[in-house]
């Protein structure tokens, strides 16, 4: 990583960034960045730019799951009758802990700007743990469920419920594990750009829960 | 055109048929217009040393002409195909004729079976008449058909009726056609639904009317018990169930 | 490496604490018996919810124009597909045909427990 | 920080398995793609033996009965469009391609990059196994309807069902962390200097396949979610007896089936743009209505998807939406072929392979555009929906884009790919040897289409009206056609292997071309630009009066 080259701060738009200039590309072995990956031609830096694409895509694969369970959901009305063992009180507390973790992951983003790694070490990794609570609480409610006898295959609601929140589960899991990855980096005050990354990505997962509270826990 | 293919035994055929040839004439003719000016061009401006090429940008409005009034033509032609087509639509699958007669037809893997009032001329009495992969159907008579499948999603089509429509699982569809030409045309199978998918033709056969009469007077009388009993929709039959073992 | 200067920090305990509330507000709208207060607590909430996150935590409105542009066109598919395939899905039965199986399951499920309601 | 470390020539894995550079990962999703076309082209060849000469031994494969047939059949359709289509017009040329032509070293994410490409080897490899297992391959047709697709009762190939749809999701997960490398690096690492409009076309249009794709695989990746369930955990999702509805996978399948088919249009389209601009030595005509005209055709693909369910069972007042929203996207496609033609006048067209292969495309692509009317049009489509005529249709388009472009791409960069040139006329005896058998596949089932010929049927013995001798002479005749262009594709094996080794060496520039790709040397270094290029202008400056050369690289200042 060429760290001694100053880049000249350009403001376009209402975020100011520092651009690289293009410069000789080294001979770079595996690891060391392409100037691809330095360049900012749209004013973004690329590692914020993927993640929006991830978060477009993720939009569109949660937005078809969602849709097709809200037209089951509008067109059964029998469903609601499975809805009302969902426990709501383990929906409002894992909403609650899932707010409480992106209130976290966005004060690491902002210690991040600070340059202050370390802090934002801590706050991921008090993310992470926000993460952790919200899968116990899952887990736990899964289990109840489970020994109520409402399994993956007991409906058509059970069905849709399981693989909503399973797939919302396994995204926490995923953000869980980039973000202990990146928080590891931030301790050495390396690459702090991407707290802000996984912390965006943290903030999409939390608002695909927010909509999936009310869709498997709320509606009557 | 498409009548030099296949035979038009029903009202709405040749409704089809003109359809077809209205698409085939507009659409021919633009493929050759555009097929000829492509080829003009190439032969046109081959390479020949020393002719050297213009610059053009195309946003040049004498040039760019060229490409916006074939394309204002092209779209003219697209509605003078869009507004029969949709009528056309509309008359086969939207607008139903009352129906003289009304007609069952299950799809199951790898049978067509069919389900006929009797001589009362009202289904889902004693006297209806079941058969398996034989429709017979009187003359300027026009049916009323209830589509359903028993087991993967099927597709009734007579093309010599011009009629084609899937059978979902679950879902009785009606659809309507008038036979209009003695004879016996082929019931195929248009969607993939397994092994026995080629396996599955049928037969339509369209008779007088007194011919009908007398076939239903024959063949409703026998008890209906002795035909197989036709096991509910829902349900994946047993006779079809050892057959697919 | 590459790293912004400061972007402007909201009091983000303060936005966290707005969202708290709302969520309260949507668990006591579950509990009243009028079905349109629940619904409209539970998915006013969530939208209003979610517009904040948007905002505050994720800085849509500051980023570049087009990213939230790219993201609402996203969603716009999202409602083409829902738009395209509900007609058929969703309602049980239409022009000329008619969703046999989805009716029973109805009338089943509501068998199962006349007390609903 | 770790400064770059300098390490020896990597060894043989290193340099060609493990590699980060974008150029080898093309070339690896080039020769899988290659390699699976030939799996794809012996199953053609063996269901079009069965159809041109019904119940005899195939050589090669031995008797066809139903269920290899169908299992062949679908294995073809799935095969041609995810692992030939769209690694090679989409994966190899696009990363080949997209750093080289906008002036940077590499993609933006190396390392996505490479895990893209093992994502992808590892569904080819899941799906060549399902045919091994037991009941082999999945028979139910590569739109896999449910509950044929649901259960293995009613499929008789429960392994092959889940083994084709793990396969499937593995390649939808490939191309989403590949799209997502090619968007971000063009958006991003442009060379400086290079503004919206000095972006290559072919470069535009992948990228705009590359995000069309994205958008339309989510509800699908969701779709097959379920549908694995269904198949494995005996979930109702697709099963009308459980509350679950089989239109609402046809729905989620086929929005993203018909953008998919853009997907893999839009590359081609730019492949033939670059190709048809270097030999007419002319500048694109209209730059911009072209750019604008394929951002229309990218949404408008997103409405259009029902034209596939008008007899499925949709309620039938949604055909008319579709019917319109179908004939509406022919505008801007119509759009593109005319600019396209409109290139050619004024220019000075030099017919070297590359350019017959782009005219072999416009001209056959435009017959398939054209019976698109016929299928997209509600009333026809009655009767010509699941035929053969529907067959010829997407063939007439999907080879044009699949195999007459692709063949043009290879020809046209080989010498920048490899730094050797191909021969011409082994090119020439392979192009006429491809397009005109093509024809004599297809123009005979336009007609036995027309007679009433529908699709998947192993063989018509139990169809009257389909057993005419008549048919069955057009069926044959399609066979021996399909005979003919498969031993015309060892002329192309010969020409590209022999030409890799002991070809004429090829210079930088050899088409005298303007985009940065020929500013490099032949095959490009490690890291492509010594310096890296700053752009001056648009991408076609050909022809330009008074100047020495009769074209401007992008890169040269004055």
């Amino acid at each position: 990583m060429n760290m001694d080259c100053r880049a000249a701060p350009t403001t376009t738009g209402p975020r100011t960034f520092l651009i690289r200039p293009a410069e000789k590309p080294t001979t770079m072995s595996a690891t060391a960045k392409p100037i691809a990956n330095t360049r900012s031609a749209t004013g973004i830096p690329t590692a914020r730019l993927i993640t929006w694409w991830v978060i477009a895509s993720e939009i569109v694969i949660f937005g078809g799951l969602l849709s097709a369970y809200l037209m089951h959901r509008l067109g059964h009305p029998e469903w609601a009758l499975s809805a009302d063992h969902t426990n709501t009180w383990a929906g409002a507390f894992n909403t609650f802990v899932l707010l409480t973790s992106s209130l976290a992951a966005v004060l690491a983003h902002k210690a991040a700007d600070a340059l202050d790694g370390p802090r934002a070490a801590k706050l991921l990794r008090l993310t992470v743990l926000g993460g952790f609570v919200f899968l116990m609480v899952k887990a736990f409610e899964w289990t109840t469920d489970i020994r109520e006898g409402f399994v993956l295959s007991s409906g058509g609601f059970w069905s849709y419920y399981y693989v909503l929140t399973g797939l919302h589960g396994l995204h926490v899991l995923a953000g869980m594990v980039i973000m202990l990855i990146i928080a590891a980096d931030a301790a050495k005050n390396q690459e702090l750009q991407r707290v802000e990354c996984i912390g965006l990505y943290w903030h999409f997962v939390d608002i695909v829960w927010i909509f999936l509270f009310p869709l498997l826990y709320i509606a009557r | 055109m498409l009548e030099r293919y296949t035979t038009a035994a029903s009202t709405y055929a040749h409704s089809i048929d003109h359809l077809f040839l209205l698409i085939l004439v507009l659409v021919g003719f633009w493929l050759i217009v555009a097929e000829a000016v492509m080829f003009i061009l190439i032969f046109k401006f081959r390479a020949r040393d020393g002719r050297p090429t213009r610059h053009v940008t195309g946003e040049e409005k004498e040039l760019h002409r060229w490409i916006t009034i074939p394309h204002m033509l092209v779209i003219l032609c697209d509605i003078a195909i869009i507004i029969p087509a949709i009528i056309v639509w509309y008359n086969i699958k939207q607008a139903q004729p009352p129906a003289d007669q009304t007609v069952r037809v299950y799809a199951q893997q790898w049978a067509w079976s069919f389900q006929e009032p009797g001589p009362d001329g009202v289904l889902d009495t004693a006297d209806d008449v079941r058969t398996v992969g034989e429709l017979h159907v009187a003359i300027n008579t026009t049916y009323h058909f209830e589509l359903m499948s028993r087991d993967v999603v099927h597709s009734f089509a007579v093309p010599a009726f011009r009629l084609k429509q899937d059978a979902l699982p679950g879902r009785t569809i009606t659809g309507w056609f008038r036979p209009n030409r003695l004879g016996t045309y082929d019931i195929q199978c248009t969607q993939m639904c397994g092994i026995g998918h080629a396996l599955m033709a049928g037969r339509v056969i369209v008779e007088t009317r007194q011919d009908h009469a007398a076939w239903l007077m024959q063949n409703s009388n026998p008890p209906v018990a002795a035909l197989p009993a036709a096991p509910s929709p829902l349900a994946a039959s047993p006779m079809m169930a050892e057959a697919r073992r | 490496m590459t790293t912004e200067t400061h972007v402007h920090h909201p009091n983000y305990v303060k936005i966290w604490a707005i969202l708290v509330a709302l969520l309260i507000v949507s668990v006591v709208g579950s509990f009243s018996s009028i079905r349109v207060v629940i619904l409209v607590a539970a998915f006013g909430v969530a939208f209003v919810k979610a517009f904040l996150v948007a905002k505050n935590f994720m800085h849509v409105t500051v980023e570049k124009r087009w990213v939230p542009y790219l993201l609402l066109v996203m969603l716009a598919f999202i409602v083409i597909l829902f738009a395209g395939v509900a007609p058929d899905v969703m309602s049980h039965g239409g022009l000329h045909w008619s969703n046999d199986a989805a009716k029973q399951s109805v009338e089943t499920g509501m068998k199962a427990a006349p007390k609903h309601e | 920080m770790s400064t770059a470390v300098q390490h020896a020539e990597p060894g043989f894995f290193r340099k060609y398995c493990w590699s980060t550079d974008h150029k080898i990962i093309a070339m690896q999703y080039l020769f899988t793609g290659m390699a699976m076309a030939l799996i794809g082209g012996y199953l053609a060849y063996v269901f079009r033996m069965q159809l041109g000469f019904p119940n005899h031994n195939v050589p090669g494969f031995g008797i066809v009965t139903p269920g290899r047939y169908n299992a062949v059949v679908t294995m073809h359709g799935t095969i041609m469009i995810f692992w030939v289509a769209m690694p090679v017009l989409i994966a190899a040329f696009g990363n080949y391609l997209i750093p080289l032509m906008i002036g940077c070293d590499d993609m933006a994410f190396p390392r996505i990059n490479r895990l893209s490409y093992q994502v992808f080897l590892l569904s080819a490899i899941v799906l060549l196994l399902s045919f091994l297992v037991k009941g082999g391959a999945f028979g139910g047709a590569w739109t896999a309807y449910p509950p044929l697709s649901a259960s293995g009762a009613y499929n008789l190939t429960p392994l092959g069902a889940t083994l084709w749809l793990v396969a499937v999701a593995l390649e939808f997960v490939a191309f989403l962390l590949g799209g997502i490398n090619f968007t971000v690096t063009v958006m991003n690492s442009r060379a400086p200097g290079m503004k919206m409009f000095d972006i290559p076309i072919v470069i535009w249009m992948i990228v705009l396949a590359t995000v069309i794709f994205m958008a339309s695989a989510g509800p699908l990746i969701a779709g097959a979610v379920m549908l694995l369930f269904d198949q494995t955990m005996a979930t109702g999702f697709y099963d009308p007896t459980r509350g679950g509805d089989p239109l609402l996978w046809q729905h989620l399948f086929w929005f993203f089936g018909h953008p998919e088919v853009y997907v893999v249009l839009l590359p081609a389209m730019g492949i033939v743009a670059e190709i048809l601009a270097v030999f007419a030595r002319k500048k694109l005509f209209g730059y911009k209505s072209m750019l604008f005209s394929t951002w229309a055709v990218g949404i408008l693909s997103f409405v259009v998807w029902a034209h596939h369910q008008f007899v499925a069972g949709i309620d039938p007042r949604m055909a008319n939406v579709f019917t319109v929203t179908t004939l509406l996207i022919s505008i801007p496609v119509a759009e593109l072929v005319f600019l396209y033609i409109a290139t050619l006048y004024g220019g000075s067209i030099r017919l070297d392979t590359p350019m017959l292969w782009a005219l072999g495309f416009l001209a056959e692509f435009m017959i398939g555009g054209v019976t698109g009317i016929f299928l997209g049009s509600s009333g026809t489509d009655i009767y010509l929906h699941d035929t053969y005529f529907l067959i010829a249709h997407f063939h007439y388009t999907f080879v044009p884009i699949a195999i007459i472009s692709v063949f043009a791409g290879i020809t046209f960069w080989f010498p920048k790919m490899f730094g050797r040139m191909m021969n011409e006329t082994l090119g020439k005896i392979h192009f006429w040897g491809t397009v005109i058998p093509f024809n004599v596949i297809f123009i005979p089932l336009f007609m036995t289409g027309l007679a009433g010929d529908q699709r998947r049927i192993y063989s018509y013995a139990q169809f009257a009206e389909q057993s005419r001798p008549a048919l069955q002479h057009l069926r044959t005749l399609s066979t021996v056609g399909l005979l003919v262009m498969l031993s015309f594709q060892l002329v192309f094996l010969f020409n590209f292997f022999w030409s890799l080794r002991k070809g004429k060496r090829a210079e930088a520039n050899p088409w005298r071309s303007t985009t940065l790709e020929w500013t490099v040397p032949s095959p490009p270094p490690h890291g492509n630009f010594a310096v890296l290029p700053t752009v001056y202008r648009g991408p076609y400056e050909y022809g330009l009066p008074g100047r020495a050369d009769d074209y401007w690289p992008q890169n040269v200042p004055d």
